[in-house]
């Protein structure tokens, strides 16, 4: 890092995770020496096939999968999540499952986009909201389940505010009205033991670079049964549930990464809750802030999202950088649209607020002298910022 | 997205940020439901402007562009002043992200609503109404629409 | 490798690559440093958008697209070729330019499939066969294309017998009928000199790890103005063409590998060209052999298929891999399924002859002495096969 | 898609390849359409498989079943080895790969069709007719069907 940025706070894991140097390792030989196609018959390919099977079936083992044909490798978590929706949706209908869907409002736009896309192809799509707690509450989901809904999905954990949803007892009101149940588990995996069988659920969607696995490898765990339509066709690999060249390196790294999270989390788990508690009491002690969703809610042991009303949230976040601290925030402007995040508006934060978030993601390599040198450079920020501002006074009074 | 070298400056160090206490004229655009405010007071003398300051909430283009707007228009005639566009603005910074462009918008209005309010106060015709935001039908947030330039989100 | 393969011998070029080493070199930075999400707004975010958009522009100005934003990176040569099919095909529609698809009868099945899965959405698609020579013929194309055609898709060059397909001018005769046209380059990129304003296509597929890139990784040339509905929907990333986190290792490693093809190109092509004719005259030497696809029609430079009659291919090949030499056939067996290659059913071969296919397919580490092992070692088992077969006798008289 | 050890031993050095010249009873069944012709030639004495040979134009599994079933056959009762299941077969290589099930019909159906051919040539009733394939609709090909776990195709 050049001298302006003393030193380098990467404190947004939710956004992506640099791979760990041993998934790195257990990567490498696969582009020089391990490069046989998989489908291959001879030696280099059937050395490719045993390798992507075997993390196959690592995978299946630590998500508790009955079977490893039931872990389908993707190139990304969007694909999972669009394979998923659009998939079981189209091929539930064909089996006169019904064409309602149903999604909760702060799902994550790979999820939102494709319910979108069913809307217009003839599907009934109803949006759940999470109360302001941050929760999708059983009652809700509950009420709007018919008998004619083919799918539910609900993320695992919120990709914003970090709250986990009780996935399991959802999982059992779409199927006593013997809907499908999907899960956009990509925040989730790795930081909560995840358990297909005891979740209960038909579908989940998963992504490596969230856990220290690579960009562009993805998985989607469908159990048996679950009626699906590919949505790549071709060559027809995975078992034809998602044809191209399989990526054998990268869904090494992608098992690997996951045994790596499932070998640490006992004492990793403790160590980010406490660091986010720190964070959190932190940046609550700046006047007219605020936490988003409960304090008391089941949360991902590293993920913290605040309001520091009167602050535009990409100032702030720029001014941040400046010293070398990476965040991010659900300010409209952060994201090139005119809507401040989705989520936060969601579980009913005014827009004028929410321009104002803070996501504080932490993960594998964030020490608390990380999290003490963000909380040092945050106040000054936020009062200059504040001073700069021709509505903070009038809107906040005198704090600050 | 990226933001030019000058735009950082000018977000990093901001020229002329704050109140003019016995200001000419006064301008105040934007929502904070939309994100960005800007207040700017002016000093005009003999229909030039002498000074300018400003105050942004807003992303680092908001405050940039206000930044840049202050210093462009410092000296200018009013007339000349009211017609800086966000073009102009947009250039001079070296340019704006697609999906940032509005922001330019807010710094030229505001400075256009400040003239003529210094314009009807001095009981003068206004100006700058009719080449508000370069075009008559106002609205700072129309433009990003739906760019096929614009940024991902939702990460 | 063990003792009982004294040697590898890679031939199967055309299924995969070995990563050059360059490439690697390229890519890795960004596993564990450079890894920010392309899509931050903090410095680690800029760096990754700068590496992203670096590559976009040194694979644009490799393919001569117009601008960079007509390259969309994605995760698959078959994601590429279904977004194009699917996607340009339904925006067409929805833009009343009829719904007719026009394919060639030995594309990719990454076509094939999204073809047939358009003909059970409401498309009619009509199926161009090329000619025993291995071409598409533009008079052929030119007799099914219709005012109602949308689309027009044909490959670049065949992954199987490596004939490279009058493009330029197949595109005008799509163009003709204010169709657009779409190629499946995944073979051709690398070999042939590329350059999209020449060509005049409206859309085409490429993958890395034909070209000694990374597996998983993908693009399609969009030209500006040719209607598309994404194939992957979420946060909106590639110009919202494309949804999901970048790999933007991934895609700089794949332009890469396309700047060592297209610096090396000139020396490699007649390198190869020549090895490929040792070893279609080294086969053609065996009694009741012959060559897939005329000789003299524009080939890639190092690709070979030919047939020896009354022998199954995958066991031919199992006792070349005993050997340590990697081919490939289009037997059925070899595939798990009952049919043999549909490409060489198309250019007019009968099952029986199209089962003792053999593909050999060079590259950039195949040497002189490569060709003349396989060219010692494939004889006696030729022999031994034969004298195995219960029907070579009876079907082909008394050769070999 | 991978082959057991077993399986590749046999492929690699197939057991009793070749025709018996004086057999006293002939099966040849598949198709060269379909990539797989299997030939075996048997001798019995008191209705026991003294002798096997083979020859099969086919892939890596219909050259190791064909293989192991001469081996497995040898010794037996023709009323024994007219049962023998493509199960058995399998189970005996260490498994086929599901796409490969199909070619141990094509062994296990050539045996059969040699023991009715020397039944019948002997004057008896045949009786592997009924017990064909282990199903009365003989179609060696009709399983490999659209298995869940059929292998990708085309690189
Ligand atoms: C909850 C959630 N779903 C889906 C995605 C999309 O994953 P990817 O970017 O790997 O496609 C992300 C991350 O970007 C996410 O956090
Ligand atoms: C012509 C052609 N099209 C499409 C594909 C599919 O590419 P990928 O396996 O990278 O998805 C391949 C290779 O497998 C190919 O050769």
């Amino acid at each position: 890092m050049s001298d302006d940025s003393p030193r380098t706070v990467y404190l947004d894991y939710a956004a992506t995770t640099p791979c760990d140097p041993r998934v790195v390792e257990v990567m490498l030989p696969f582009f020089t020496e391990r490069f046989g196609n998989p489908n291959s018959l001879y030696a280099l390919g059937r050395d490719g096939y045993r390798a992507l099977e075997a993390a196959r079936e690592s995978f299946a083992a630590s998500i508790n999968a009955a079977s490893p044909t039931e872990v389908i490798f993707t190139g990304a978590g969007t694909e999972s999540d669009n394979a998923a929706l659009v998939g079981i949706s189209q091929a539930g209908k064909a089996r006169n499952k019904g064409s309602h869907v149903v999604v909760s409002a702060f799902e994550h736009h790979a999820v939102l986009e494709p319910s979108h896309f069913l809307e217009r192809n003839g599907f009934e799509v109803t949006q759940v909201r999470p109360r302001q707690d941050g929760i999708i509450h059983p009652e809700d989901v509950e009420a709007v389940v018919r008998d004619d809904t083919v799918l539910v999905s609900v993320m695992h954990a919120n990709n914003e505010i970090g709250t986990v949803q009780p996935i399991k007892r959802l999982a059992e009101i779409a199927h006593a009205k013997d809907a499908y149940f999907h899960t956009d588990a990509i925040q989730a995996l790795g930081k909560l033991a995840w358990d297909a069988v005891d979740l209960g659920v038909d579908a989940a969607s998963f992504s490596a670079h969230k856990i220290y696995g690579p960009k562009g490898v993805g998985a989607l765990y469908l159990k048996r049964g679950t009626p699906f339509q590919p949505l790549l066709m071709g060559g027809g690999q995975e078992s034809k549930k998602r044809s191209a060249t399989q990526n054998v390196g990268g869904v090494t790294a992608f098992a690997k990464a996951l045994e790596l999270c499932d070998e640490e989390r006992d004492t990793e788990t403790p160590r980010l809750e406490a660091l986010r508690h720190r964070v959190i009491d932190g940046v609550l002690a700046l006047p007219n802030s605020d936490l988003n969703g409960a304090r008391d809610v089941p949360r991902l042991p590293g993920y913290a999202n605040l309001v520091i009303k009167g602050i535009e949230g990409e100032s702030m976040l720029l001014q941040l950088d400046n010293k070398g601290i990476a965040v991010s925030t659900g300010s409209a402007c952060s994201s090139g649209s005119l809507e401040p995040s989705h989520v936060l508006l969601s579980i009913g934060l005014a827009p004028e607020i929410a321009h104002g978030s803070l996501r504080v993601t932490l993960g594998r390599y964030t020490s608390e002298g990380d999290v003490e040198y963000l909380l040092a450079e945050l106040p000054p920020i936020v009062e200059r910022l504040r001073a700069m501002s021709p509505v903070y006074q009038k809107m906040f009074g005198s704090g600050s | 997205m990226l933001y030019s070298e000058k735009v950082m400056d000018h977000f990093n160090n901001p020229r002329n940020v704050g109140v003019i206490d016995d200001a000419d004229g006064v301008g105040e655009v934007g929502n904070p439901v939309c994100g960005d405010v800007m207040k700017i007071t002016i000093k005009v003398e003999d229909d030039t402007l002498t000074d300018l300051k400003f105050q942004t909430l807003g992303c680092g283009a908001a405050i940039a562009t206000s930044s840049i707007v202050t210093e462009l228009a410092k000296g200018m005639k009013i007339q000349d002043a009211a017609r800086i566009t966000k073009r102009q603005v947009a250039e001079e910074l070296g340019g704006l992200p697609p999906a940032k462009m509005h922001c330019s918008v807010l710094a030229t209005d505001g400075l256009k609503v400040a003239i003529d309010d210094y314009l009807v106060k001095n009981g003068r015709e206004p100006i700058a109404g009719e080449i508000l935001s370069d075009n008559p039908n106002f609205d700072p947030h129309a433009e990003v629409a739906d760019s096929e330039e614009s940024e991902a989100c939702d990460l």
